[in-house]
């Protein structure tokens, strides 16, 4: 077991505020407080660099500047788009609503065919299963078909859960648990890991314990 | 009135009409309609972030005028945007230079850190929170239990059962996955398919008008 | 009875000790457990290794720095992959901003392992605003949505670029999400186009996912660090997400018997007060 | 946290300091190439790029002097114009100073060998009795340091530096790197050979150690080496690629870039021919503080020319001479072919000679328009064309070729030698319609042909994806490289003498578990055009039927046991039904006792598409596009609708394995036109209808103010026992409205709920605390729950100071509600809206507090820890419903109505669609499949 402590500061930075966002299971702390200001304005900072190259240089302005015979309308979405900032001024509010009209709108109606493809009928489609008369066709199409249905009429508001249509909604929680089991599970894997994540940092590119 | 409330309203009502009839027309007129309207959009989104960028100057600018509780951090988060920019102007933002780094070793860093703190608090949750109250909490917490055990070689190390042709622990997490999950993903998809269905429907339609603002 | 109320008043300090502990030993003491490989990702491996040089797989790094531990390790083992197999690779992250701080180290370094070419083997695009209208515009003109690169080099100047006209020319999309940005993929890039797409995402998503990828939208997916380690496994090359896989298990373990005690504490008190 | 600031200032200072230096080398000239052969409108740039030259990116300038220029007059700056930037790969400053830097105690000597128009050539050799006189004499220095990165500029500006080309490697032996082994497959008659007893065959790997030989390599320790010196796999694991050689008093860098460009005449750029240009590039760098710098090559001119076009250079001739058959393949190879595109030519003619003619006449080429050559026109056809066929051509004519391009300048060919060949049979494709693409934007044509085919191969495999590692050292097994996987194994017979220099212990073999049953898996492709419609495969295997209703191309047939199975397939079509004709029906028989795969049919021809505007007229026909053998259609895409503006005409042409030809005659005519529809769309166009329609009906409904009955839901029963609860406690309640912002669904929802309880708790006299983390949520909660007070007739009761913004991070968000729940024993808290990671935070510091929690939200993945911690759970949509109960707007139920006959709607058709499935009646789920993609 050997150690080969980095010699590179970043790292080091990096592992004074992870132990300082640690120190926050211990209890809230000016320390974590700094961490978390720091990492805003960074993250913050960031961005505003990077969108100010890549989308107003690059894809905004070079695109107007060395073919402006047939971009020269980029302007009018660019204006659209400053107007937004009139949400902050009381008065002028009601200007940013043709900004919000336009995306919202098209938008809107931009999704409206596309999710009815792909969030309904293809859905549907999926889900019409031939049923075999098997054990794989008992444990996979059957239980599909009656997990979907069950938990459709569990989410129907018209009726009230009684009598027969009750007893099929019951099922369709049975199967609305088993599935939130399941997203659980994985929630809890997926947490631990981030933690996992840390610790690797920690030994193997601070500590310079782990050789891969 | 007009400029200020119904003429949005119609913008909206025609901009939803076109694209959605765009869709259904393949003709090259509608192409440039689409290819246009991708282009525009892009570009209001590229303006659209200065609103942000704009109120986030606004709240920290003036709970430091106001010495509001915790002040201080304002000035440190304003002061390392301003680093970050000028560490992006004297070093550029290439591989290993000064703004990528201080990037990925503080803000990458703390971010990662802080979402790894749920990893302590699903712990502490899982001893002291989540209580098999109901029969269908029971089920919701087995399911769990074999979903953890299954997607970890752990799992199979400890089916030993398998070898006499009872399913492993890793292949019931898979059946559960990839049956009554899937069936109850769907269930709930098709509905949420629904309901957004008609959001869009009730924004097109103006009945929806939360976001123009009061 | 007097068990069960201690252990009810334990001090939460002392879990998180244990669940520490459950996570940093197994890399002191590893067992070397063997990880059995799943379809969906072996099916992402197998269309990979279907490919051929002249193919180009888009990687789509949409994450942010909280979700990296579990979807870099993906990028990694797929890139390397790919590089290995000299397929083209573009990188580009059209859903996050920081995602893209993540991704550009780790392409340069393996492009570097492997000796790759900016602008001939591989080109990273970086972000733009716009969400999933770059998707859509990819469809109908490459060049024209991206106009640049993350270095401010024209598309149509870079040998990688200047041919690709839309999704007919990307044999696959690896959308590497922390959210449901892999949706937008399904939605716009699938249905539309029919671009064969490939899901990285993390393990909260996993379960979501799985209706996709019976419907055939999704030709695989790799779900959290389980799915890099199943990935890395394939191109014998552990790392990361390997290593990791044993604190896994045993972070679990520590979790369910958490949970059994938990549950034995309340059914105890549950019955003392009747 | 002051240490913390110094750290950031100490970096700032640091890079400040670092940036203070001196000006960049001055780049190299770069060399500049007229395309041969174009219309004097391309030029071709290029120059090394030295690794240790610092900079980001090169620009390249030019300088427009126009026709009559004096190259002798010199340039004016101010004129040069920037026609393109290149990024070049920047590599970052490193300071190395690790033992194997230093070559100080070697006798590795070098000198440079100057190479005409080009950097010098840089050699470096070892030193030996037998060459130090003559290497010495040369002027060579000796070695001190070795660079294998780019240092700091600092050090790069201690000598002068020497740009030169040499390809060296420096091997580092690395003895950790020599005992990393990574699986190797091996070749299948290893297998065989070997473990025979093994019931089936599969993936073998072996993990290997390092050869005697590799051993010896790295015992030979720090050298010096040219590619070509040693084998590519060790040069690769254990070698360094070198940036600079140090001698005392010169660098010597040796590791470029070449950096290229073609420029082609553009609309801001343009190139005449002969007009005069003189190009520099200039290297930038930006790296430094805010200030760029600026570093001119320098320039070189060039007028490019419109040169008179070439010959193709493997322009050969195939002779059947049985019907008299000439086939003339017309394209260029090596250098040529990667410039072909720049060519500027229009069209090829074939010509016989008169009879008599020996040998062709040697004149210049003709620069005058119209020369007509001797001899008689065969055919002429435009400059695109793949190759041409001839008839009733006789052995001894004399054939050449005239090629013409954009000025009328000609260039003739000698006469072209017959090849004597026996012609292939090509069919021409069958059915062969052209016309127009349907359902598109008017910019495409389609070819359509053929019957439809199903292509059908398989493969046998072992199901297992478990490997099994088995360890055998004590084998003594060795893997021989060279004779492509034979091993030898040590015996009495074989001893470890006659085990070759090469061969590598075997440690580990690596082989997948064998099992009794096996799977089959069947990849097919359908090989049909649109007209076909043709959907997906259907399949029976042993009495199952399988359909690929994903139409993934591929089907699979899990644990089969050993033996002989019929494999049948069919192709499905859109309207459910089989496809009637013989080639779209295949039977195999499938045996299924090892592991093997087998491969597509696949004809060996393809076709070339022209499309033409004149039928008469070949020249007018240009080639647009290639076809498998296998594609049923092709499809013209002219890219812009204003392109396809016209009548067109189409030839294929097939082209066989040999080069073999065979054409169809022009067909067409073909108008293109765009659609106002697009029919494949139309599910979705019905199903937009009937969801729009049903939404308005109910709208309308609501308007006219109809009422609707929505059953009670369980939680709102919850809520008013968590309220009473708190109530007999007297102590508050807290209501946290989610994360987000006023425009989700779910926070609408939850404000609406509020509404409620704010009611119920003025009713109940108890304390309500709100705690916000969206300002615009936070006055729109303020005024919920103030007039919620009001209409209670208890506005005295009402504290705002209790609806509050905590601003801050998701967690610091968490943190300050934990901290409320404990600090103020709430009694109650609802946790209603949208939830990300922290809900799990309030989940558990409420449960620990003993209080009632009721929550509810939409986002799934935090529903579980919400159900597993809370009392009560509204799940998803039940939230929307709760809401839509409890408010006061008719259009909320109105709409939860709308999406309840929806969702009645879907679950029928589902269940029809399931019944129509199991029964084989496909048309049905088809109308659902994905459409509406062409």
């Amino acid at each position: 077991m050997t150690f080969n402590l980095s010699s590179n500061i970043w790292v080091w930075i990096a592992v004074f505020f992870t132990l300082s966002v640690y120190s926050f299971l211990w209890k809230d702390n000016p320390l974590f407080k700094f961490a978390e200001s720091v990492t805003v304005g960074v993250g913050m900072g960031y961005a505003m660099v990077q969108w100010f190259t890549l989308s107003l240089v690059g894809r905004f302005w070079t695109p107007l500047t060395t073919d402006f015979s047939s971009r020269f309308h980029l302007i009018i979405p660019a204006i659209m788009g400053l107007m937004l900032i009139t949400r902050l001024i009381p008065r002028f509010t009601w200007l940013s609503r043709y900004a919000l009209a336009f995306t919202m709108g098209a938008g809107s109606g931009f999704a409206l065919p596309r999710v009815i493809q792909a969030g309904v009928l293809q859905q549907l489609y999926a889900t019409m299963l031939p049923i075999e008369f098997s054990l794989h066709g008992f444990l996979y199409n059957f239980i599909i078909i009656v997990g979907v249905l069950s938990g459709l009429i569990y989410f129907f508001f018209s009726k009230e859960h009684k009598g027969w249509f009750g007893s099929i909604a019951n099922v369709g929680i049975w199967f609305l648990m088993v599935g939130f089991g399941a997203t659980f599970g994985y929630t809890v894997m997926a947490r631990l890991s981030l933690f996992i994540g840390r610790v690797l940092f920690v030994l193997r590119d601070a500590l310079g314990f782990l050789k891969i | 009135m007009f400029w200020k409330k119904q003429l949005p309203l119609i913008i909206v009502f025609m901009m939803g009409l076109i694209m959605t009839v765009q869709y259904f027309i393949p003709h090259h007129v509608s192409k440039w309609v689409y290819v246009n309207y991708v282009d525009w959009a892009i570009v209001i989104a590229i303006f659209g972030a200065f609103l942000g960028y704009f109120s986030f100057l606004r709240v920290h600018i003036t709970r430091i005028r106001k010495k509001t509780s915790n002040w201080v951090f304002s000035i440190i988060t304003l002061a390392s945007l301003l680093i970050m920019i000028v560490f992006a102007l004297i070093d550029g933002k290439g591989s290993d230079s000064l703004f990528q780094n201080m990037f990925l070793y503080t803000s990458a860093a703390i971010n990662a850190t802080v979402f790894s703190l749920l990893a302590f608090y699903i712990s502490s949750a899982s001893y002291r929170a989540f209580r098999a109250h109901s029969a269908q909490a029971v089920a919701l917490l087995l399911a769990a239990v074999i979903m953890m055990l299954g997607r970890v070689p752990i799992g199979d190390k400890i089916s030993f059962w398998s070898a006499w042709g009872i399913p492993s622990i890793n292949t019931v997490s898979q059946w559960i996955l990839n049956s009554p999950n899937m069936a109850a993903k769907r269930a709930i998809a098709l509905g949420v398919g629904l309901g957004s269905l008609l959001m869009t429907l009730k924004i097109i339609l103006g009945i929806e008008r939360t976001y123009l603002g009061n | 009875m007097g068990f069960f109320k201690k252990l009810e008043k334990l001090d939460r300090r002392i879990i998180y000790i244990v669940i520490t502990l459950a996570v940093i030993l197994p890399f002191f003491f590893p067992m070397h457990m063997p990880i059995a490989i799943q379809p969906e990702v072996k099916s992402i491996y197998d269309y990979i290794e279907s490919l051929t040089p002249t193919d180009i797989v888009l990687f789509s790094g949409d994450y942010d720095p909280q979700v990296e531990a579990e979807l870099s390790p993906m990028f990694d083992a797929v890139l390397a992959h790919c590089f290995e197999k000299n397929i083209k690779v573009i990188v580009a992250n059209p859903f996050s901003i920081m995602g893209m701080g993540l991704v550009e180290p780790r392409l340069k370094k393996l492009a570097d392992e492997y000796n790759k070419v900016y602008g001939v083997d591989y080109v990273f695009l970086g972000w733009r605003p716009g969400g999933f209208l770059l998707i859509l515009g990819m469809g109908e003109d490459f060049n024209k949505t991206w106009e640049t690169d993350y270095y401010n080099t024209r598309l149509v100047d870079i040998p990688l670029t200047q041919n690709i006209k839309d999704y007919d020319d990307i044999a696959l999309v690896l959308a590497l999400a922390g959210s449901a940005a892999y949706n937008s993929w399904i939605v716009f890039a699938y249905a539309q186009y029919r671009q064969k797409i490939a899901a990285g995402i993390t393990a909260v998503m996993a379960a979501d996912a799985y209706p996709a990828l019976q419907a055939g939208q999704l030709i695989g997916i790799m779900g959290g660090l389980r799915g890099a380690a199943e990935y890395e496994q394939l191109v014998h090359r552990p790392s990361l997400g390997s290593v990791g896989m044993e604190a896994q298990s045993w972070a679990h373990v520590v979790i369910i018997l958490f949970i059994i005690l938990g549950n034995l504490g309340y059914f105890a008190s549950r019955k003392r007060k009747k | 946290m002051r240490r913390l600031w110094l750290v950031f200032v100490v970096l700032l200072i640091l890079s400040l300091l670092q940036a203070e230096d001196t000006f960049p080398s001055k780049p190299l000239t770069p060399n500049l190439i007229d395309i041969p052969g174009d219309g004097g409108n391309n030029v071709y740039i290029s120059w090394k790029h030295f690794a240790t030259v610092p900079g980001i990116r090169y620009d390249i300038l030019r300088y427009t002097t126009g026709k009559d220029y004096d190259k002798h007059r010199s340039t004016d700056e101010a004129k040069f114009e920037v026609i393109t930037p290149l990024q070049v790969k920047t590599q970052l400053p490193v300071l190395e100073d690790e033992p194997y830097n230093d070559l100080s105690t070697y006798d590795f000597y070098i000198y440079t060998q100057s190479q005409e128009n080009d950097v010098p050539k840089v050699i470096a050799v070892k030193l030996t009795d037998e060459n130090r006189d003559s290497i010495l004499a040369l002027g060579a220095q000796k070695i001190v340091r070795v660079e294998l990165e780019v240092p700091p500029r600092e050090i790069l500006d201690e000598i002068p530096n020497i740009f030169g080309e040499g390809a060296y490697y420096l091997i580092l032996p690395d003895t950790l790197k020599a005992n990393v082994y990574r699986p190797k497959s091996v070749a299948e008659n290893v297998w065989e050979f070997y473990w025979s007893d093994l019931p089936y065959e599969g993936d073998l790997s072996l993990e290997l150690k390092p050869s005697q030989k590799e051993l010896d390599f790295i015992d030979k320790g720090v050298q010096l080496l040219l590619p070509g010196e040693i084998e590519q796999y060790y040069l690769f694991k254990y070698g360094k690629r070198i940036i600079s050689l140090v001698t005392d008093s010169v660098r010597y860098t040796v590791k470029y870039d070449n950096i290229s460009f073609l420029q082609r005449s553009s609309e801001e750029n343009p190139i005449y021919p002969d007009s005069h240009y003189i190009y520099k590039v200039c290297l930038v760098q930006t790296w430094k503080p805010i200030k760029k710098v600026f570093m001119d090559s320098d320039t070189v001119g060039i007028t490019p020319e419109n040169e008179p076009p070439i010959i193709p250079n493997t322009l050969t001739a195939l002779y059947d001479s049985t019907n008299n058959e000439l086939v003339l393949r017309l394209s260029y190879s090596g250098f040529l072919n990667n410039i072909k595109t720049l060519f500027d030519n229009v069209s090829y003619s074939f010509y016989k000679a008169p009879e008599g003619m020996e040998t062709m006449p040697v004149e210049e080429d003709s620069i005058e328009e119209e020369s007509t050559p001797i001899g008689e026109l065969l055919i002429k056809v435009s400059s695109t064309w793949k190759a041409v066929k001839l008839n009733d051509i006789k052995p001894n004519d004399n054939i050449f070729l005239v090629i013409t391009d954009t000025i009328g300048q000609t260039t003739k060919s000698d006469f072209i030698p017959f090849n004597p060949v026996t012609a292939e049979s090509l069919i021409l494709p069958p059915n062969i319609i052209a016309r127009d693409k349907s359902n598109d934007g008017g910019d495409q044509a389609i070819l359509v042909w053929d019957y439809p085919e199903l292509a059908v191969r398989y493969s046998v495999e072992n199901p297992t994806p478990n490997l099994r590692t088995e360890n055998v050292q004590e084998r003594k097994l060795y893997w021989i490289p060279a004779q492509d996987g034979s091993l030898i194994e040590i015996s009495d017979t074989i001893g470890l003498e006659e085990i070759p220099y090469e061969a590598q212990e075997v440690v580990n073999i690596i082989y997948p578990i064998p099992l009794d049953k096996l799977n089959i898996r069947v990849v097919y492709e359908m090989w049909s055009n649109e007209d076909d419609k043709a959907l997906y495969g259907e399949f029976r295997f042993n009495d199952k039927r399988k359909v690929d209703k994903e139409y993934t191309g591929e089907m699979k047939f899990e644990n089969i046991q050993p033996g002989t199975y019929t494999l049948i397939g069919r192709i499905v079509k859109k309207s459910g039904g089989l496809l009637k004709n013989p080639e779209s029906k295949v039977e195999i028989e499938i045996p299924v006792n090892k592991i093997i795969a087998t491969k597509f049919d696949k004809p060996d021809y393809y076709y070339a598409i022209y499309r033409g505007t004149d039928p008469e007229d070949l020249t007018t026909f240009r080639f647009v596009g290639k076809a498998d053998g296998t594609d049923r259609e092709f499809i013209d895409d002219f890219g812009d609708w204003k392109d396809a503006k016209g009548e067109f005409y189409y030839i294929v042409q097939v082209i066989g394995p040999s080069y073999w030809v065979a054409r169809t005659e022009p067909l067409g005519p073909v108008h293109i036109k765009g659609n106002w529809f697009n029919f494949s769309k139309l599910p979705i166009f019905f199903a937009v209808f009937i969801f729009v329609a049903v939404a308005l009906f109910f709208i309308y409904h609501i308007k006219k103010g109809r009422e609707f009955y929505v059953r009670p839901i369980a939680g709102i029963v919850h809520i008013d026992e968590a309220l009473g609860r708190a109530t007999e406690m007297g102590r508050p309640i807290m209501y946290v409205a989610g994360l987000g912002w006023i425009g989700d669904i779910a926070t609408i929802c939850s404000l609406t709920i509020l509404g409620k309880v704010a009611s119920k708790a003025a009713e109940y006299q108890n304390r309500l605390i709100v705690p916000c983390y969206d300002p615009i949520v936070m006055i729109v909660a303020q005024e919920t729950v103030k007039n919620a007070f009001m209409d209670a007739g208890r506005p005295d009761l009402y504290r705002e100071e209790d609806i509050y913004y905590i601003a801050a991070a998701q967690f610091a968000y968490a943190a300050a509600v934990s901290g409320l729940m404990i600090r103020e024993q709430t009694a109650a808290n609802f946790f209603m809206g949208r939830f990300y990671a922290e809900s799990l935070i309030l989940a558990e510091t409420g449960a620990s507090t003993g209080a009632i929690q009721v929550a509810g939200t939409d986002d799934m993945t935090q529903l579980p820890f919400f159900l597993t911690a809370c009392d009560y759970t509204l799940i998803g949509e039940e939230l929307y419903a709760a809401s839509a109960y409890l408010s006061k707007d008719p259009m909320q139920k109105g709409s939860l109505k709308a999406q309840d006959y929806l969702k009645a709607l879907e679950m029928l058709l589902l269940i029809i669609g399931v019944a129509a499935a199991t029964s084989g009646i496909y048309w049905f789920t088809n109308i659902f499949k994905a459409v509406g993609t062409e």
